[in-house]
C-alpha cells in the first residue's frame, strides 16, 4: 500500500519513478515492451540503411553513414540498458527479437531502394521519431526518460542529415530528382503511421497516458509531424504523396488523407516486403556470433579465476 | 610531389579497402558492442583514407571522390591483406591484427617525415590506430585463451590472412624512393620490430605463429589477387552511374 | 509485339537472374555431382532467359546482351522469388522447387499460346523444366527425411522463400492484357496447380507448408526488395566498364 | 610370380593393365597418386575461371563458361573413378586435398585478374593441359587411358574457345588488346611450367615411362607445346613474353628462355598467390556440404531398410 500510494503521487505530481521505487506490474510491463520495442527498432533499423554503406556514391557520404548506423546500435544499448532497469535480461530481449515473439517498428520492413531512401529515412522516419520521443524525454520512468533525451540530441542530427541528402538529390541531375521524389513517395505513407493507428483504434493509449508514459494522442503527433513536414517538403521542392494535403485555415493544421490502414496492419502481422529477410538477417547475425560470445564468457572466467586466485595467493 | 602524392594513395587505398571491408560487420556483429566497436575502426580508417586521397589529389587537381570512384581496378595500390575477405570473426580480427600493428608502427615513424602533410596525418591517425590496435589484441586474447572452437578458429584466421604480411615490408615505388629523403617510411624498416610484436602477443594468446611465407606478388599492383575487383564493383556502382553528380 | 516483347522480357529476366545466383553455387555445392546438377540448370536457365531476351530484343532492335547488360535495376522484371540470396543448399533447393514447379505449369500452357515464338520456346524448356523439378523434389524429399539437421534446414529454406511465391501469381500487365489473346498465360490461373502439387510434394516430405502470406509489393518493379541492385553491379560490371565492346 | 610375369609382358607388349590384373605395389601407389593429382587439379581448377562466371561480358560467354567449368567438375568425376578401380576411395582422396597433403597444379594458385585470363587458362593452360594428355590417352593403365579420351576430346574445344576468347579482345579495343596481353603475359611461363621440371630434376620421369605411363620427358612435351603456340600467337596478334623466342633451323624446334623454376618450387611449396585461398575455398564447400552429404546418406539408408522391409513382407 505504501508502494501503491508512493507510485500514485509521483503519478500525480508528474515526477519520475526511478528502478528502486515500487511500481505496477502492469505499468512495468508496459514499459519492457515499450522500451524493448524501441530497442529492437534501432537495432532491425540498422539494416536498410546498412544496406547502403558499401555503396554509398561519395566518401563523406559513406563516413556520415556509417557513423549514423552505429548511432543506432548505440541507442539500441542505452535502451536496452534502460529495459534492465526494470528487471528484464538484455538475453531475454534478444531471444524475445530472435524468436519473432517480440514487435520493433514496421517501417524496418520496407526496403531502401535506392540512396535516396537513405535521405528519406534519416528525414521522414527520423523526423516521426523524434516527433514521437521528445515527449518521451519527460516519460515518468526516469531511465526511460533520459535514454530518450540522449537519443533525440543525436536524432535530430540524423534527420538533418537525410534532409540534407535529398536536398542535394533534388537539386542535382534530373535522375537524382527522380530518385528522391519516388523515395518521398515510397516513405510517407509508413511514416505517418509510424504514431501508430488512429486514436480509435489504440486501447492502450489512455492507460500509457494515465501513467505519464504517453503525452499525447497518436493522431495528435501525427498531425504534429505532418505540420512540420509540409514546409520542409516545399523547401526540398519534393512533393508528398497525398492529393488531399492542404491548410485548414479552420483548424490551423493541414489537412491530410486516411491512410493505408489495411497494409499497415498487414505488414505488422508479417507480409511487409522484408519481414522475413530482417528477421532472418539478424538470427544469421545471433548464430554467427554465438561461438564469440561464448569464447569471451569462457575467457572472462578464467581471467576471475586467476584473479581470486592470485587475491587467495597473496592473502 | 607527383610522388609524394603517389605515396600518399597507397597508403590511403589500404585505409580506404578495409573501411569498405570493416563496414559490412555493422549489423551482422556477434555483439551491439562490437557494432558499434568495429563501426568505429571503420569510420577512423574512412577518416585516414580521406586524408591520404585529399592530399594525394591535391597533386593531380582531383578530389578524394575521384580518386575512391573512378580509379580503375588496375589503378589501386592497395595491399592484398586488406582485401582478403572477412571470413569469420577471428579472420577478421586476424586481418586487424596484422594491419593496426604494421600501421601502428608505420605511423610512429612517419610523424617525423619530413613532409609535413604526412607528418600531421600519422600523428592524427596513431591516436586511434591506437585503439585499433588494443582492440585486435584483446580479442587475440579472448578467442586463443576462450574455448576450443575459438581458439581453433583464431588460429585459421592467422593463417589465412598470414601469407599476406611480407607484402607489407615490400620496398615498392615510389615509397624506397622517398623514404631515401625522410618523406616516406621504408617498408623493410618496419619488419623487425612489426614481427616481434605480433610474436609476442600471438604467443601471449597460445597460439603458432604461421609458417607461411610472403605469397608470391608482393608489389600492390592487384595482378595477384581476385578480390579487388569484386570490391570495387561494389563500392563504385552507384557513383559511375551518374557521372558527374554531386552527392 | 511490344507487348509481348514486354512478357518475353518479364520471363526472360526470371531465368536470367535465377541462372546468375544459381551459378555461383559452381566449385561450392556440396558434392561434385551437385556442381554439376545445379551447373546445368543454370545452364538451362540461361539457355531459356537467352531465347526470351533475344526474342524481347527483336521488337526493339535490340540484342540480348543490350538486355542484359545496359538495364537499370529499375528496368528489370525479375520476381523477388529468384532474387533472394542462395542461403544454405537448403534454401536454393526450396527457390528452385518453388520455381521449377511454377515454370511447368507455366510451360506446360504458353505451349499453346497464340504466339508461336513463346510457343516454341516453352516447348523446348519444358523438357528441361521436368528434370529441374525432379531435382528439387528429389532433394526436397532427402533433406525433409534425411536427418533433424536437414529437416530443420529446409523447413527454414521454405519459410525463406514462401513470401515470394504469390507475387508469381499476380496478374501484372503485360501479361494479364496478353492473356486475353492467348499469347500470355495469366498468372492467377496457374495458382491453385502448382500450390496443389507444392503441398503435395511437402508434405510427402515430411514438413509443413508455411503459412506466410505473399509479402507486400507482387508487382516485379523491385521497388520491394534490396537484392537486385548488388545483382546487377556485380553482373554487369565488365560490360559497362566497355560500353560497345564486342567480347 | 603370375602376375608379375603377366605385367611384364603387358608391358612388353604395350598393352593395358585393368583393375582386376596383378600390379606391383609401386605401380599402383604411383597411378593413385597421379590420377588424383589430375583429379584434384580439375576441380581446384574450377575456381579462377568459376571467378568470372558471375561477371562474363555477354550472356553468350557466360554460357560457355558455364559449360566449361562443369566440364572441369566432369573431369575431375572420370578421374576420381578411374582412381578408385585402383582401389583408393573417393573420400580418401577428397581428404588428402583437404588436408593439403595432396598436390594439384601449381597453376591454379594463380589468379584469374581478368576476363582475357579466361581467355588465356583455355588457350595456354587447356592447351598445354591437352599436350601432356593426349600421350596419356595411351597409357598403360586401362581405366585412365580411357578416362583421358574423355577429357582430351573436351579440353580441346575447351583450347578453341579460350584462343577465340584472346582473339576478340586482340581485336577489340585498345584496352582489350591490352588486356588480353596482359593475360598471355602472366600465364605463359606458368604454362610453361605445366610441364614439371626439366628432365633433370624430374627423378620419377624414368619409371613413369618404363611403365608406360609417360610417353615422353618434360622437356619433349614442352618443347612440343612452343613448337605449337608460337604460331598460334602470330594468329593472335600477341606476343610471348620471352625474347629469346625464335626458331633454331638446325633442331627444327622454337629455342625458348629457361623459366624461373625458384618461382615455380615456392609456388608447389605453398607460397604462390593463391595457394591458401584456393584451398580455403575448398575446405569451406566440403564444410558446408556436410550436413548435405549426411542427409542425403541417411535418407538413403532409409529407403533402403523399407526396401529391405517390404521385400521380406512380400517374402
Amino acid at each position: 500500500r505504501v508502494g501503491w500510494e508512493h507510485f500514485q503521487q509521483l503519478m500525480e505530481e508528474d515526477k519520475r519513478v526511478e528502478p528502486r521505487d515500487w511500481m505496477p506490474e502492469q505499468y512495468r510491463k508496459t514499459l519492457v515492451r515499450q522500451v524493448s520495442q524501441h530497442a529492437h527498432s534501432e537495432i532491425i533499423g540498422m539494416q536498410p540503411e546498412g544496406n547502403w554503406i558499401s555503396r554509398a556514391p561519395s566518401l563523406k557520404r559513406k563516413s556520415v553513414l556509417m557513423a549514423k548506423v552505429q548511432d543506432e546500435a548505440g541507442h539500441g544499448l542505452y535502451l536496452y540498458s534502460a529495459a534492465e532497469t526494470l528487471g528484464t535480461s538484455r538475453d531475454e530481449m534478444y531471444q524475445q527479437l530472435y524468436t519473432g515473439k517480440a514487435k520493433y517498428s514496421s517501417i524496418f520492413n520496407y526496403p531502401a531502394r535506392t540512396w535516396a531512401d537513405v535521405g528519406a529515412i534519416g528525414w521522414l522516419v527520423d523526423g516521426a521519431a523524434i516527433t514521437n520521443q521528445v515527449p518521451l524525454c519527460r516519460a515518468s520512468y526516469g531511465p526511460y526518460g533520459r535514454a530518450m533525451v540522449r537519443v533525440c540530441k543525436e536524432e535530430s542530427f540524423h534527420q538533418r542529415q537525410g534532409w540534407e541528402i535529398l536536398y542535394t538529390l533534388s537539386h542535382g541531375t534530373e535522375e537524382q530528382k527522380q530518385m528522391a521524389q519516388d523515395a518521398v513517395d515510397r516513405t510517407y505513407g509508413p511514416a505517418l503511421q509510424m504514431f501508430g493507428p488512429p486514436d480509435g483504434d489504440s486501447p492502450n493509449s489512455q492507460q500509457s497516458m494515465a501513467w505519464n508514459i504517453k503525452r499525447f494522442s497518436n493522431d495528435d503527433l501525427r498531425q504534429r509531424f505532418v505540420d512540420m513536414i509540409v514546409p520542409q517538403a516545399e523547401a526540398l521542392g519534393l512533393t508528398l504523396p497525398d492529393p488531399e494535403l492542404k491548410w485548414n485555415e479552420e483548424r490551423g493544421h493541414y489537412d491530410y488523407a486516411d491512410l493505408d490502414w489495411d497494409e499497415f496492419f498487414s505488414v505488422v502481422k508479417g507480409n511487409g516486403p522484408l519481414n522475413h529477410q530482417r528477421l532472418a538477417h539478424y538470427r544469421a547475425a545471433r548464430d554467427n556470433g554465438a561461438w564469440v560470445r561464448e569464447a569471451a564468457a569462457a575467457y572472462a572466467a578464467k581471467q576471475a579465476d586467476a584473479t581470486r586466485g592470485s587475491a587467495l595467493l597473496s592473502a | 610531389p607527383e610522388e609524394t602524392a603517389r605515396y600518399a594513395l597507397l597508403l590511403g587505398d589500404d585505409c580506404l579497402i578495409l573501411a569498405q571491408r570493416l563496414g559490412h560487420w555493422i549489423s551482422r556483429a556477434p555483439e551491439l558492442e562490437e557494432d558499434i566497436a568495429l563501426g568505429n575502426i571503420a569510420l577512423d580508417l574512412l577518416g585516414h583514407a580521406r586524408f591520404l586521397l585529399t592530399y594525394a589529389g591535391s597533386a593531380w587537381g582531383k578530389s578524394e571522390d575521384d580518386l575512391a570512384y573512378f580509379r580503375s581496378e588496375e589503378e589501386f595500390r592497395s595491399c592484398r591483406l586488406v582485401e582478403q575477405e572477412n571470413g569469420d570473426f577471428a579472420q577478421t580480427i586476424a586481418r586487424q591484427l596484422l594491419f593496426s600493428f604494421y600501421t601502428h608502427e608505420l605511423y610512429q615513424r612517419l610523424i617525423h617525415s619530413a613532409d609535413s602533410t604526412l607528418s600531421a596525418i600519422a600523428d592524427k591517425a596513431l591516436k586511434e590506430v591506437d585503439y585499433h590496435q588494443d582492440h585486435a589484441a584483446q580479442w587475440l586474447l579472448r578467442l586463443g585463451g576462450g574455448t576450443e572452437e575459438s581458439s581453433r578458429r583464431m588460429q585459421n584466421g592467422l593463417e589465412a590472412v598470414w601469407p599476406y604480411l611480407e607484402e607489407l615490408f615490400a620496398d615498392v615505388e615510389p615509397t624506397a624512393e622517398l623514404s631515401k629523403n625522410d618523406i616516406a617510411v621504408l617498408p623493410s624498416s618496419l619488419r623487425e620490430n612489426v614481427l616481434t610484436r605480433l610474436t609476442a602477443i600471438i604467443e601471449q594468446a597460445g597460439l603458432r605463429v604461421p609458417d607461411a611465407k610472403g605469397a608470391l606478388g608482393a608489389d600492390r599492383s592487384g595482378r595477384f589477387s581476385e578480390h579487388r575487383g569484386f570490391i570495387l564493383a561494389e563500392m563504385q556502382v552507384l557513383a559511375r552511374q551518374h557521372p558527374g553528380a554531386t552527392w
